[in-house]
């Protein structure tokens, strides 16, 4: 169960009070009407689906109610920063992304664990 | 030795921590025994010389008691305190004696002592690992019908229960600064040392009182006293500080997510009569800023041919029995080692009384202080030799010791004989909360290097053996300054991992790995022969780990054995993976409170109650319940619902509406949101107006409908589908949070602000007009599709002049709190002008009628409003909306698409089925060409015929055309025609 | 017609509760739910006779009002008499959105040493008084229904939950309540 | 190869089992290959054997980062039908259960397919519409699949709880009888022995890093953490790790990555004879041939790679089952795990050609990828070998997003199981 920082309730809640809400940063068209089919397919399905760092919305719907975005980390789940929504793609700290590096390097992914000799 | 009292023969006299006079009786396979309270199974049953306790998973083996704690694979029982509490696969060394407990041994027939299961044991050489892939494929259908029963008959342990579950259990949310797992000599002192920072700290251990290794090893000393009354005096000093929580008999399961952990404590199992109210165990569910791992290690046993007999135990085990205890396992023990600990059990055991009747240790070189305490108490030492095998049927009675590299062997008697071959790190939870392990080539052990998450590790998890460094690490580990001493008796060497001398070679010798499971060392060479060179394949192939203890015990010596097969060193191999739960956690504890009418709310609607005394039938629509039929004495559901559509038609019906989801959209651009997010126009929309709205998402696709009322300009009166209201109200969210923030408009649910009396029928403005002031009803200035603010019965109201049923309708929208007293009085009038309370399979039927969709039932998600035949519903103005570009994709314009049509059967009184498919051509081959199915079918008794909705492709385009929907057994020719079957004009809705 | 609508509440006649935590039905109370943009808010508790809180958490109680901060731009408004929410509202002059919720919601009285335990039961969040002091107020999980918690006192909560939701509510509650006694 | 039988079995109980050969090699990789599997689980190595075998191509390798069999083969619940709505996923799945019935035989490794019978739940009438609909294409197309009443599904499953007075009480249920589970890790394994006694290379340890491109877009192998292996032909079967692999070729696909978890209780004797899924309480139950029920939690709600999920969802499982079975309250968890789902909008799977030519993927399974193993190895060699769709596949195209021909089983109120 992870433990998430609301931006607006500026405070660490479980994850039972929010809801994922997919790839954070994709703008709806302005000219939907108009996109051909091909841009409408990327719109609506392709996805990055990084392993490491993502940028992915969430919304609190159990608690303040309000979207949020966040930068985490796909391998060892840890969230880097969340900000509010409407603000463009946030940097993460630089501190922050090596700590987020030696810390994917530090667990034990199951390629890890449970691969044969390396 | 003096069988001193009833408690049992082995009893030693002045031994162990529990008081002779409190004593509790239970049964074993049949037998009456008398305990001591604070005994286990396993220290009961071994007071009475009961060695004998189950069977072995595939080969039926003897077995007993191999260890004092949660590791146990062996002594596993079913437990009881009366029919309907039955527990089985219980550990006897883990489950208190309480007054009273029926206790069975498992896995065997007819009797523990004769079991016919046994003969799989003669049959062994067949069963080699995996033997199973190999064999039993013919014929094809043998495996099924013939061999997987005869073997899963034989697998299993336990009987599972077979009633429903007494017991309730409960659950607790629990947040802290420190959580320590583990209250030994390290987590007792980290926890101390953490006290006193003023932090709030939650110390847990899984044994019923603190001390960990306190309570076999009687020798340590710390802060001057005995280390186990230490341990308590600390605890009581711990438990008085309010920051502090200690729980005992308490897991700690699992190591989750970001400083996530589940605890189980158990609450009543060990007490003879328990209080009502307290829960069987209790859920914690803790979240920590920081954990302190201290738990401790486990010892191993020696891999030997026939090293799994009755009376062969871990040496720290003898010692928990004989030191905490008090009961001895023997009167003659031998002790097979390769690490000091066994010294000191039989030290303890000889002065005890108890005869050792050698040491036979692998090392050549053991360490001095135990070798010269063994002379001083004059006990054999074979340095260098090994125990090759042992005999007895039912338990231990000699075992044979050969000197390493020599062929001579000599049978020593016994009558039991412990084991050692070191200790391993509890690493579970460290490496669950998936921090990184090293390995410790000096010690042969795996110990935690990199952490994941804020923890740190203490003691013997972390391979600290030297008491003065644990008790420093501890210290430090707790953040606070505290002076403590302790002192061993003995520093303990020695150690191995991997199969002993005698453990091969591979014919017909069973040196078990993985007791529970049969594993043997020959089944892991053999698997290695076969190709499985990873460690996780030998696992899966041999089951080595994969039974209940999940490989506590044999891990490593299995890791060993590969290692040493493939000839490649143990980090190289790789080590499985450590899964949660720690030990088997019962469901019911997990359920906790989530059961019976607190598993899923039942959610009901303010006239439930007066539904229910109409005598209403129920159906669950998501999480409500609503009144399906209102059948009448000696109706039937047919019935009941062809007299209330008749009725409503003929005269009027009253129907609970509140269930619909409702939003309402305020704000000064509230017109322009609702534009964007339906695929109708809303700004040309009146006060006082309704309209029908069809929502789609991007995909185009009929996502809710419903009708929408505009109060005013700046307010709107949403309503949704009964299933859709949560996620239509978070769709509409995400795109007025995220893509229309400029917008000025709120969103509220207010589903449940509003009780809904739907009133339906020739009769409805009659039967309403009474109740309702403030709002003139008449066709002209209330007609159909209007919305009003008005009062009813004096309440402030909203009512709704809308039809579900094409006949008039209003739909009186008053506070719900109101909703029982208006719904009694409109119902009274209603009743006496002959209008009847109709449910929702009613409304369906009359909707059906009128061709009025479900989202959800005609449509499922892959249906345009132009499928549905709502095609005037989609703005051919709109430059934008939800859904606008989706809708145009290839594939949603194409000839051809699945369109909503209505079907009439050729035998009017024929009533499809809901789900039937539709072909062209029912003699056709199968695979056949399915045109589509049929969403809605009914029996209506206003057209006296049945009707039907479907799905059909180019449905629209094959009007008055016959197909064929081919039932199991016969066919059924229909005619397609338009889905509207009543009041095509649409005269009566206007009425 | 002369005949007036009755009230009746979802929890009507039920009671319970353990030696240590006392479970009542709260008395029916009038409720808006509020949404205001930050440059609005001000206007808005003028109108209300209570002032809005801005912090994340907080509730603020004034002429017997109670309003409680739910998200950056929305507020739970309690008034325990009859009182004029929705006019009030009307009448500041500034956008907003307020919404009759009197009836949606009903209120649970958690009371007694073992209050918060009784809550933790099946609620996720951290009711320490130092984390939860009195006065704290939020929008969570407890079961699986989402209720309103707000700190009335050290060992006192007022949990405002969607009626239809009010019986499973008072159940696990039930059950908590029981748990806390041991 | 040496063949399995009960008489090799007897030879080798003589001989204390030391003749057994090991059932596949681990060779050093060659420089280049034919075609490139990458993915070593019951799809990758299937794929392998029926090019193989059927098509003629031997000289292939499966690269696997891991240990084979070790993704999601190995970490499912191991449930078998074909019960599906749509005729594309009736065609597969059919297809596959069609090679389930004889894959032990055809591989010379006891599969134990089991058809011990798929239960679904029906709890409303949503529920009985949406399985009637379900039995009635199943029965037009040659599929078994049937409608039970409650107390005929407790005939069936004794252990069922159908009183009316249950949160949500059963109204029937729909029964596939050939539908059923098989042992997981053996489909993997048998798969790998064949194929390798093919002569097929099944490389393990060996994570791809990079796909090469030539010139004209094409693919020519892969780099590796073993070096670059040359390959004019590579598919791509890596279950959760697709989006990775693919992007290494530039092509996006329309996944998320998703943790599943499942749990098994402690071993049992004999008490539950099929398996029973339901999807208005979300969960599914067998018990397998050691006596342990297996029990599938739902997804987490998040992308992650870390193949461990929430308790939660473990205890919203659990909240299901024991209201299904209530005597199950005291039987115990004994080990919970996690695997990588991929996961696409319709929920159903993608194989086929992709805009690099000589790139083929097969993806998307999401929680239930092991039924289709035998089929969807074998239409994806048909697909390799060929390079165009086998007809039984020709729906489950990439372009069918653009399209918005969606094969959409979860909309139906399939069980997406």
């Amino acid at each position: 169960m992870l433990l998430i920082h609301c931006p607006y309730c500026e405070e660490d809640r479980s994850e039972l009070e929010f809801r994922w809400a997919g790839e954070a940063h994709i703008a709806r068209p302005e000219n939907i009407a108009a996109i051909s089919d091909e841009e409408f397919a990327e719109f609506f399905f392709l996805r990055n689906n990084e392993k490491g760092l993502t940028y992915e919305r969430w919304r609190h719907i159990h608690g303040c109610g309000r979207f949020f975005n966040a930068a985490r980390d796909t391998v060892s789940d840890r969230f880097l920063l969340t900000y509010k929504a409407g603000l463009p793609k946030q940097p993460v700290p630089v501190a922050e992304k090596f700590a987020a590096i030696a810390e994917e390097k530090s667990v034990e992914t199951w390629e890890q664990t449970e691969g044969d000799a390396r | 030795m003096s069988a001193s009292s009833n408690s049992g023969s082995f009893r030693i006299k002045g031994a162990g921590r529990h008081t002779p006079a409190r004593t509790a009786r239970f049964t074993f396979d049949g037998k009456s025994y008398t305990a001591l309270e604070g005994d286990t199974v396993a220290s009961a049953l071994l007071a009475h010389g009961v060695h004998l306790i189950g069977r072995s998973f595939k080969y039926h083996r003897p077995r007993g008691i191999l260890t004092a704690g949660p590791e146990e694979p062996n002594a596993l029982l079913d437990v009881s305190r009366d029919a309907a509490r039955r527990q089985p696969n219980v550990r006897a060394t883990v489950q208190e004696v309480f007054d009273g407990a029926k206790i069975a041994s498992q896995n065997r027939w007819p009797s523990l002592k004769y079991d016919i299961g046994a003969f799989n044991d003669a049959l062994s050489p067949f069963f080699a690992a995996g033997f199973y892939y190999k064999t039993f494929m013919w014929p094809r259908e043998a495996w099924h019908k013939i061999y997987e029963p005869i073997i899963r008959r034989a697998a299993g342990l336990g009987v599972a229960p077979t009633e429903d579950d007494p017991d309730h259990y409960a659950s607790r949310y629990l947040h802290c600064d420190v959580l320590i797992a583990g209250a030994g000599v390290a987590g007792l002192t980290a926890a101390l040392s953490a006290a006193v920072t003023g932090k709030k700290i939650v110390l847990v251990d899984e044994q019923p009182e603190v001390g960990g290794a306190l309570h076999y090893d009687a020798s340590t000393v710390i802060d001057g006293q005995n280390g186990y009354d230490w341990a308590q005096a600390t605890a009581a000093k711990l438990r008085a500080m309010p920051n502090v929580t200690v729980l005992t008999r308490t897991t700690v399961f699992g190591y989750y997510n970001h400083g996530f952990l589940g605890l189980v404590e158990r609450v009543t199992d060990h007490v003879a009569k328990p209080s009502k109210d307290a829960p069987r165990e209790r859920l914690w569910q803790v979240r920590t800023k920081k954990v302190i791992l201290a738990t401790g290690s486990i010892e191993r046993h020696m891999v030997f041919a026939n090293n799994d007999r009755p009376g062969i135990m871990l040496a720290s085990a003898a010692r928990s029995f004989l030191n905490h205890h008090g009961v001895a396992i023997g009167h003659n023990v031998g002790v097979y080692t390769a690490h000091d600990s066994a010294y000191e059990a039989a030290f303890d055991l000889k002065r005890a009384g108890v005869s050792i009747a050698a040491i036979v240790d692998t090392r050549d070189k053991p360490g001095e202080a135990v070798l010269a305490e063994a002379r001083t108490l004059g006990i054999d030492v074979l340095t260098g030799h090994a125990v090759v095998d042992t005999s007895g049927r039912h338990r231990i009675n000699s075992m044979t010791v050969a000197r390493s590299g020599n062929f001579d062997r000599r049978k020593i008697k016994v009558d039991a004989l412990i084991v050692s071959a070191g200790w391993t790190p509890s690493v579970h939870l460290f490496s669950q909360s998936r921090g990184k392990l090293k390995f410790d080539e000096a010690n042969q052990r795996f110990v935690p290097d990199v952490y994941a998450q804020n923890a740190v590790s203490v003691g013997a998890c972390n391979g600290t053996d030297d008491l003065a460094e644990l008790i420093d690490e501890a210290i430090m580990a707790g953040g606070g300054r505290l002076a403590l001493s302790g002192e061993n008796r003995f520093d303990w060497t020695g150690g191995m991992v991997g199969a002993g001398e005698g453990a091969g070679p591979d014919h017909a010798v069973k040196a078990f790995v993985d007791f529970q499971h049969d594993v043997t060392a020959k089944d892991i060479r053999l698997a290695v022969r076969e190709g499985m060179h990873s460690i996780e394949h030998i696992k899966r192939f041999t089951t080595n780990g994969m039974a209940s203890d999940q490989g506590k015990l044999s891990n490593m010596h299995g890791l060993a054995i590969a290692s040493e097969m493939l000839g490649r060193p143990i980090p190289q191999v790789g080590l499985t993976t450590f899964r949660a739960p720690y030990t088997p956690v019962t469901y019911g504890t997990l359920v906790a409170h989530s059961r019976g009418d607190l598993f899923d709310p039942a959610r009901k609607t303010p006239m439930h109650a007066l539904e229910e005394a109409e005598g209403a039938a129920f159906e669950d629509v998501g999480n409500w319940k609503r009144a399906w039929y209102f059948p009448r004495r000696g109706e039937d559901m047919a019935t009941a619902v062809n007299r209330e559509c008749k009725t409503v038609r003929d005269v009027a019906g009253v129907f609970d509406a509140s269930t619909l989801g409702k939003i309402e959209v305020v704000g000064p651009d509230a017109a322009q949101f609702l534009n964007l997010l339906y695929t109708n126009a809303w700004d040309t929309l009146k006060p006082g107006k309704c309209r029908y709205g069809i929502m789609t998402r991007e995909d185009g696709f009929i996502y809710d409908d419903g009708v929408v009322g505009r109060l005013a300009e700046d307010r709107f009166h949403v309503t949704t589908t009964t299933g859709g209201a949560p996620r239509v109200l978070n769709h509409m969210e995400d795109y007025l949070q995220t893509e229309f923030p400029h917008l000025k408009v709120w969103l509220t649910s207010t589903t449940e602000q509003w009780a809904v009396i739907a009133v339906q029928g020739p009769k409805a403005r009659e039967i309403i007009e009474p109740f309702v002031e403030g709002q003139d009803l008449s066709n002209e200035a209330f007609p159909h599709m209007s919305v009003a603010e008005c009062t009813v019965m004096g309440v402030p109201a909203r009512l709704f002049r809308v039809s579900f049923t094409g006949e008039v309708g209003y739909e009186i929208n008053v506070p719900a709190d109101f909703g029982a007293s208006v719904w009694k009085a409109v119902w009274e009038r209603a009743e006496g002008m002959g209008a009847c309370l109709y449910g929702t399979e009613t409304m369906h039927i009359l909707r059906a009628e009128k061709g009025y969709i479900i989202v959800g039932q005609d449509t499922d998600g892959t249906v345009t409003p132009d499928d549905a035949g709502y095609g005037w519903a989609v703005s051919k103005k709109k430059t934008d909306f939800v859904g606008i570009r989706g809708l145009k994709r290839p594939d949603l314009v194409r000839e051809g698409r699945k369109q909503l049509v209505g079907l009439l059967t050729k035998d009017p009184k024929e009533v499809l089925e809901e789900g039937g498919q539709i072909v062209v051509d029912p003699n056709q081959p199968k695979p056949m060409t399915m045109l589509g199915h049929v969403t809605s079918s009914y029996w209506s008794e206003h057209l006296g015929r049945s009707i039907a909705i479907a799905l059909v492709a180019g449905g629209r385009s094959r009007m008055g055309e016959t197909l064929h929907v081919p039932m199991a057994d016969k066919t059924i020719a229909v005619e397609v025609t338009d889905m509207v079957f009543v009041d095509k004009e649409g005269g009566r809705i206007n009425g | 017609m002369a005949e007036t609508a009755t009230r009746s509440l979802p929890l009507s006649g039920i009671h319970g509760g353990s030696a240590t935590v006392r479970l009542e039905p709260a008395a029916p109370a009038t409720r808006i739910a509020l949404r205001v943009a930050m440059e609005d808010v001000g206007t808005l508790s003028g109108a209300l006779g209570v002032d809005l809180p801005v912090r994340p958490k907080t509730s603020a109680f004034a002429n017997g009002r109670t309003a409680l901060w739910l998200g950056p731009d929305e507020w739970l408004v309690i008034d325990e008499g009859e009182s004029g929410l929705m006019t009030a509202a009307a009448n500041s002059g500034a956008t907003h959105s307020a919404a009759d919720v009197s009836h949606r919601n009903t209120a649970i009285l958690v009371s007694g040493p073992g209050a918060a335990d009784a809550i933790n039961a099946g609620c996720s969040q951290d009711l320490s008084l130092e984390a939860f002091p009195v006065g704290a107020c939020s929008r969570t999980l407890f079961g699986k229904a989402e209720i309103v918690l707000l700190r009335t006192a050290e060992d006192a909560f007022r949990v405002e939950v969607w009626r239809s939701f009010s019986d499973y509510a008072f159940g696990l509650l039930a059950e908590g309540a029981r748990d806390a006694a041991l | 190869m040496r063949k399995y039988s009960v008489f090799a079995i007897a030879r080798e109980a003589m001989r204390a089992h030391k003749g057994w050969e090991a059932q596949w090699t681990s060779p050093e990789p060659r420089s280049s290959y034919d075609v490139i599997i990458v993915g070593a689980g019951g799809h990758g190595l299937g794929a392998a054997y029926y090019l193989a075998k059927e098509h003629g191509i031997t000289n292939i390798a499966v690269i696997e980062k891991g240990w084979l069999g070790g993704g999601n083969t190995g970490r499912n619940t191991t449930i078998i039908r074909s019960n599906y709505l749509y005729e594309e996923s009736m065609d597969i799945y059919e297809h596959s259960l069609k090679l389930w019935e004889g894959l032990s035989q055809e591989l010379n490794y006891n599969t134990m397919y089991s058809p011990r019978g798929v239960m679904m739940l029906s709890h409303n009438i949503h529920d009985q519409q949406s399985f009637k609909r379900h039995i009635n294409a199943n029965r037009l197309y040659g599929i078994d699949n049937e409608w039970l009443t409650p107390e005929q599904a407790k005939a069936f499953v004794p252990v069922l709880d159908i009183s009316k007075t249950a949160r949500y009480a059963i109204n029937g249920a729909a029964l596939q009888r050939r539908g059923g589970t098989a042992r997981h890790d053996a489909v993997a394994w048998g798969y790998a022995r064949a194929a390798a006694d093919r002569g097929v290379h099944i490389i393990q340890n060996c994570e791809v890093t990079g796909i090469r491109r030539g010139p004209g877009g094409e693919v020519q192998g892969v780099e590796t953490s073993k070096g670059f292996i040359g390959a004019r032909k590579i598919g791509v079967s890596a279950a959760g790790h697709s989006s990775v692999v693919m992007e290494m070729a530039g092509v996006r696909v329309p996944l998320h990555s998703t943790p599943l978890q499942a749990l098994v209780s402690e071993p049992l004797k004999p008490i539950f004879p099929c398996v029973v899924m339901s999807n208005t309480v979300h969960a599914y139950i067998s018990q397998s041939d050691k006596g342990e029920l297996v029990i599938g939690a739902g997804t987490d709600q998040y992308n992650s790679y870390s193949q461990t999920g929430g308790l939660q969802i473990i205890t919203h499982t659990l909240d299901a089952i024991c209201e299904l079975f209530p005597m199950f309250r005291r039987v115990k968890m004994m080990r919970q795990w996690g695997g990588i789902t991929d996961n696409t909008p319709d929920r159903s799977p993608i194989q086929g050609v992709t805009p690099v030519p000589g790139l083929f993927v097969n993806c998307g399974w999401g929680t239930g990828g092991f039924k289709a193993t035998p089929g969807s190895a074998n239409l994806f060699a048909h697909l390799i070998a060929r390079g165009e769709p086998h007809k039984l596949a020709a729906g489950l195209t990439l372009d069918r997003f653009r399209t918005g021909r969606l094969i959409d089983e979860a909309a139906a109120a399939a069980v997406a199981h």
